[in-house]
């Protein structure tokens, strides 16, 4: 564990660096255009620090109910450093590299690099009746919550301090890209130019295709990469505290509305559409799922429909600017059954050891999602997006396109990522740390008492 | 001296308690414990992944008795724990050689009360 | 269970007809009036989140940390079915039942079914500052949290099938037209004649009478219908998880806000009054009761300040935006002081088993601060309310007159109700199901481990 | 117990009387000046719900988690009390004691008693474009979770009755002084006069004195006069619940978004400002503690990067509205570090019993943050405070003896004010108390059924 | 007839009731347990303070068997339980005098099973 | 070979743990239980309910020694267990004829320890 400490050492010393070369500029930025809207104001910044309570609790509950009692502090421990870690990172220069100036449609630039030129006061063209830092730190939480989801998928076998340097790796060289492609000014795969004007482009409203089919094909690739558990699939015990997941599915769906409605950076009509969309395909996801389980399992169960309540949050997420209740209603049912079949049959065949599903629930959730805002965006109510059903078919394909796109890379980058890691310092934990549990091996705690 | 160890169902425990103290059967000790038995555990799912699901949750009781009132305690848990379903549980009689008191030293028949 | 299964396959196929359904109309409603206001729309946007978060996780945990760990997912369960299932029946039809325009002062119609003409981006004459949309989704939680109350009195022994189905019945039945009756345009206790206009009615800013009196009535009749525990009163674990329903209590609280500051639908002089009036009330509760169990029983104890403040929270409900401060201290002694003798003691000599007081602190406490609201309303807090203290004494039979109203239809229907679902599907769940727990045999789920 | 219950029966009355008290004026007050911004008012509405939430329930499982098993009930309790209890002395006179008219810049006066004069319509000068009831009830949580965080130090060993007394004089004795020193026009320490010009004085703008270091000085003199627990320091089991300690912490972090940027009192550049620079110290808090338990403790440990989060809060509370990227990245290294220090060497050295370290992580946390207020306060981030990298190091020393004064007073008179409430009953439970829990002694209560 | 207890380790659980299973051994009770043995405690740190640290969770198993049936649990539990490392547990047999169903009050060796 | 039960006070468990390392007894199963005992229970109350409270907790230890050992395991929990007061609980000893070590196979006086 020599390693760890080195590495713990080395986060302190940056950390410092980090704040010195932070000092040279930020302080007065120059100012940019449009007037501070206290009332769009107060509803990014809550919906920011909903967001950021998304991660945790809210996710490390719904992740730690579900393992087993000797690992629940590894997981609550990796959404706490994923946390701590991606946001100095995203002031850093993961904002500036999402965000800034675009270089070929590809990844912006250092430009911003320690919130340089980033206002408090000022608004920038991203968001124009908020202050620019109050965009920056919405997104941050985005950031956050992206490589917190992928826990899902290897929870209870991986070591952490590898851990820790595949989160920094992989938020910078996956995320930042990923969201410049299809949020920055002149991305790839953007609806705005590097100028800012209006161009055919993907449809994500709050992060479908950014957030979840990105988290979900790095779980895939983590999930192979590290291998089953041991004991899979039949030796394993139940989850250890699902009144830990409902809370944590209960905070989650709350956080959510700053999510999705918080995208519309704005306290509005739009807000207010988006508002409704999340809640109703929520609803409908988590009863779909709990029809499912009663139809084919024979029971409805508390761990079915708040699976299917995620599933439809986040099926909602690319489309929840965008879409009527038809198309909420519409996401939401699919969100219920197709993640449903997918976990349930598909992903048994194919054998890998996704823990807890962040590739079945985020990224299958996350790929209907995309597909059906495709389908079901309509210009009454988003004048920024037509569908299918509005005549526009060839949204489908910049859907599919996007997805596409941001799973491979996604995949490849992790699955190369994850091996460059485990030269340095070994992912996988030894049999006895697994045996033991991370808590005690990783963490040297433990989660409960048994006597006093 | 005997060591009485019964396996029960949690539901009768406070029914069990009130007919041993009928008895004048006080001391006791409870700990909740899992039951693999005849009766069929319900098994769980797990998003659509079926546990094994063998064990039910039971209740054990200990009581170190003097001889003479074994029967009277073996009664007194078969009258309050009995439904007549399976899943009941068993009662177990081990022999017992020594009972100390810990705050007295006191030790035999006259510590077990 | 073939029943609960095909039950199921009737959800599925209901919300896909229903998302068929809503797609004819709604796109490009016809604008209402009034100018949208950011602040006030983040304000309600907030307060619709906050009050959505009451349901889950605060009132499942609250309720489910005083059941038995056999029973604690069958609570959060029907919590979470609650809240998705009314959403739903919300948009479909339940908005436009108590909202629409209006039947003889008794029932709204379809009108708005499937929000249809309800805008997102547009105002309406009930919220003049804010979307259509979001007072309807702000509404929407109201619904779902007032059946989610009445678990509270058929906790650990009733079966999930007709459980869903009882709620869909209740919620079109009872609640919407109780909701026209108060607060409907027209209705026939409201304020407002069917035209806008002020008129002589009962004052319930944020729902006592509609909420709570109405969930708290429909607890007494489930009680009595579906009968004792087995065990009651004498043999039944206590609370299994007391921690968790001081959670629970702690976020209700903090809801709380969101339900009757936000009932002001605006970021004003009058939420903030009534924030402060809530805040109170709930404190002083909490005092009270405590101070009832030390003077009384001895020791003050946590279940009892919890219960105490929700009753305070319960009690300033309908008052919230009308009293001044004494008015609010008023409201808690009598919520700490009421709802505990008839907890204390007319519910033991009664002998029901409503197993978590769901009638003892909702429906006292609602009616106690139904009565409280019609003596001190002043003019100078709400222009929109006078009461006793203000000389307005025939407020307080306009109250008694809602409070009697609500509580006799809500009892009466929700036994007629029972009994009709319990022809279709036996409510009760056997002696073997409530022996082994809801959690297993309902389903197929255990909320901890105890081993790994 | 005889006393619990007179205490009691004296808070009973000495509602009514208060209710009774309040009800003379306050009906109609006259007006402030300045427009009711509603963006504004939703943001510090929002603000005072989140901080209300940080006392319950994020601090009770913060400090619930930690305790033992037979205790957790009993902080849980102590939370809810103080929440109930000084809430009510807030309104009747703490309000008016700490932001009422000047006397001596020691003390406000009785002017504003059970809230006369303010108008929850119109703004005071303190907030100039929210109603002056929201800025009292933003204000009033600050009060709340002061004493609250004290509890910490007297954990698992402290009798309820005199308990409760003990936070009644405290928050009217020390703290209503402090605040007024502070933040009160025309306070000793204060940067506005009695006429609300501004002055050379102390920043602190969301409490790091006001409240961190208040509550931590108290709380050293408590963990002083109280004692050790029985089994300190090698015989105690440890935390009990770890994951509540995790749920606190992030409930934490979330609410201190309103603590802090809330303190702008607006939703403006400011607010944004102090939203980032919150969050950021946070999260380098936690990476710095989590970094120094890796190198000295070979392990990095859940517990600690909590704490780490925490202390960077706390550290950043005053200078959150001051200080630029820069300094919130350097607050936060120092709070994972100094407190860090305190606690795992100085402490234990020390060798007191400070449970839950208090002290340790808010008195040492505050001071750090107090004084790295007046090192990097930047006037281009808010032009009422410069610090000492914009040259003017007087402010260091006027940040010192703010320090200095108020955890000398703080000190003085919670050790004088425990002599004295030990007079009457006394603090320190027994023996058999203590051995037993104090759930079950002092509420008749158990947290956990272990059967059912 | 004998009590047969056993400490496991935790994730040996699962595999010990499958042999047990196999050699037609169903009858179980299980519970948590908490050990101290030669396997050394990790010491667990909080806040920097280092507890002592000496217990682990094990599983504890209770079977009451039949003398003929001795063998092939302590053969069962064996075989489900090794992993060759320090930790693995222990066996006791203790003699059992009498058990008793309380289903039906039957007695004896046809109790038992 | 002796099976020694012993229920004592949760907070005593530290000090007999303590007092018998220190007479070289080490290995030792720990847990916690409810127990009902001459000390009276504390009536819980809920919303005034007063519950019937007769359960306390308690924690059950459980130690398997050679004959030689007996004595001074019984020693080490009087000394480390005691308090004076009532419900510091009892220590019972069961005869016991076999043990394994399951790592090895071992048994008899040498698995034991
Ligand atoms: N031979 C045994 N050894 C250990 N525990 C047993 C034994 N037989 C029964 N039990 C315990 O008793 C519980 C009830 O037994 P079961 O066979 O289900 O009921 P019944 O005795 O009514 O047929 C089991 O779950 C198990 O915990
Ligand atoms: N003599 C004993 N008395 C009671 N419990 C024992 C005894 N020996 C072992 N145990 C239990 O078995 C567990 C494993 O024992 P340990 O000595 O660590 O492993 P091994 O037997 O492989 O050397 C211990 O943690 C303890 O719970
Ligand atoms: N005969 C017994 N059988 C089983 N458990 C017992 C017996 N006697 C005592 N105990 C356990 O010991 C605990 C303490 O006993 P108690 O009678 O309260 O104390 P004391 O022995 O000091 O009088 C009880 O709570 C119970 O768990």
């Amino acid at each position: 564990m020599g390693n760890g400490a080195k590495t713990a050492k080395l986060f302190l010393c940056a950390m410092v660096l980090v704040a010195a070369a932070a000092s040279c500029g930020w302080a007065d930025p120059p100012a940019g255009a449009g007037a501070i809207s206290s009332g769009d104001t107060a509803w990014v910044l809550v919906s920011a620090a909903l967001v950021m309570m998304m991660t945790a609790p809210a996710l490390a509950l719904f992740y730690g109910g579900l393992v087993r009692r000797k690992n629940v502090l590894s997981v609550l421990m990796q959404c706490m450093v994923v946390l701590c870690l991606v946001s100095v990172q995203w002031v850093v220069m993961g904002y500036s590299l999402s965000f800034g100036p675009d270089h070929g449609g590809v990844i912006g630039d250092f430009s911003w690099f320690g919130l340089r030129g980033v206002s408090a006061s000022s608004s920038n063209s991203y968001a124009s009746t908020v202050p620019h830092q109050a965009f920056m730190v919405f997104q941050m939480m985005f950031a956050v919550i992206t490589p917190a989801l992928i826990i899902g998928a290897f929870a209870e076998r991986m070591r952490f301090g590898p851990f820790c340097i595949f989160i920094l790796l992989w938020t910078t060289i996956v995320y930042d890209p990923v969201a410049h492609w299809v949020w920055g000014k002149g991305g790839i795969l953007s609806c705005l130019d590097a100028g800012g004007n209006s161009v055919k482009g993907a449809l994500d409203f709050a992060g479908g295709t950014v957030v979840h089919v990105n988290a979900g094909a790095a779980a895939l690739a983590c999930a192979i990469f590290l291998g089953k558990r041991k004991g899979f699939v039949d030796k394993l015990s139940p989850p250890h505290n699902l009144p830990f997941a409902v809370i944590g599915a209960g905070l989650l769906w709350f956080g959510w509305f700053g999510f999705n409605a918080g995208s519309a950076l704005g306290a509005n009509g739009l807000a207010t559409s988006a508002f409704v969309a999340t809640h109703i395909a929520a609803a409908v996801g988590g009863l779909s799922w709990g029809a499912m389980d009663w139809i084919f399992n024979r029971r409805p169960t508390v761990l079915g429909m708040i699976t299917g309540v995620v599933a439809g949050l986040v099926a909602i997420t690319p489309a929840a600017g965008f879409v009527s209740l038809t198309g909420a209603l519409a996401v939401g049912i699919g969100s219920g059954v197709i993640p449903w079949v997918f976990v349930s049959i598909v992903k048994v065949k194919m054998g890998y050891d996704d823990a807890l599903d962040a590739f079945g629930v985020h990224g299958i959730g996350g790929m209907w999602g995309a597909v059906a805002t495709g389908i079901f965006a309509l210009v009454s109510v988003n004048s920024g997006g037509s569908g299918l059903l509005d005549g526009n078919g060839s949204q489908v394909l910049w859907q599919l396109k996007a997805v596409g796109l941001t799973a491979a890379y996604s995949f490849g980058m992790t699955f190369g990522l994850l091996k460059l890691v485990d030269l340095v310092a070994t992912l996988r934990a030894s049999e006895h740390e697994e045996a033991v549990g991370l808590d005690l091996t990783q963490h040297r705690e433990a989660a409960y008492t048994l006597v006093d | 001296m005997k060591y009485i160890i019964a396996v029960i169902q949690p539901d009768r425990l406070d029914e069990v308690l009130d007919r041993l103290s009928e008895k004048e059967i006080h001391l006791v000790t409870v700990m909740p414990v899992m039951g693999r038995g005849r009766q069929k555990g319900i098994a769980e799912v797990y998003r659509s992944h079926k546990e094994a699901g063998s064990l039910l949750r039971k209740v054990k009781l200990e009581i170190a008795v003097n001889d003479e009132f074994v029967e009277a305690t073996i009664q007194a848990i078969l009258v309050g724990g009995r439904t007549g379903n399976i899943g009941d549980g068993k009662i177990f009689v081990l022999p017992m050689e020594e009972c100390i008191r810990i705050r007295t030293g006191e030790t035999g028949g006259t510590a077990i009360g």
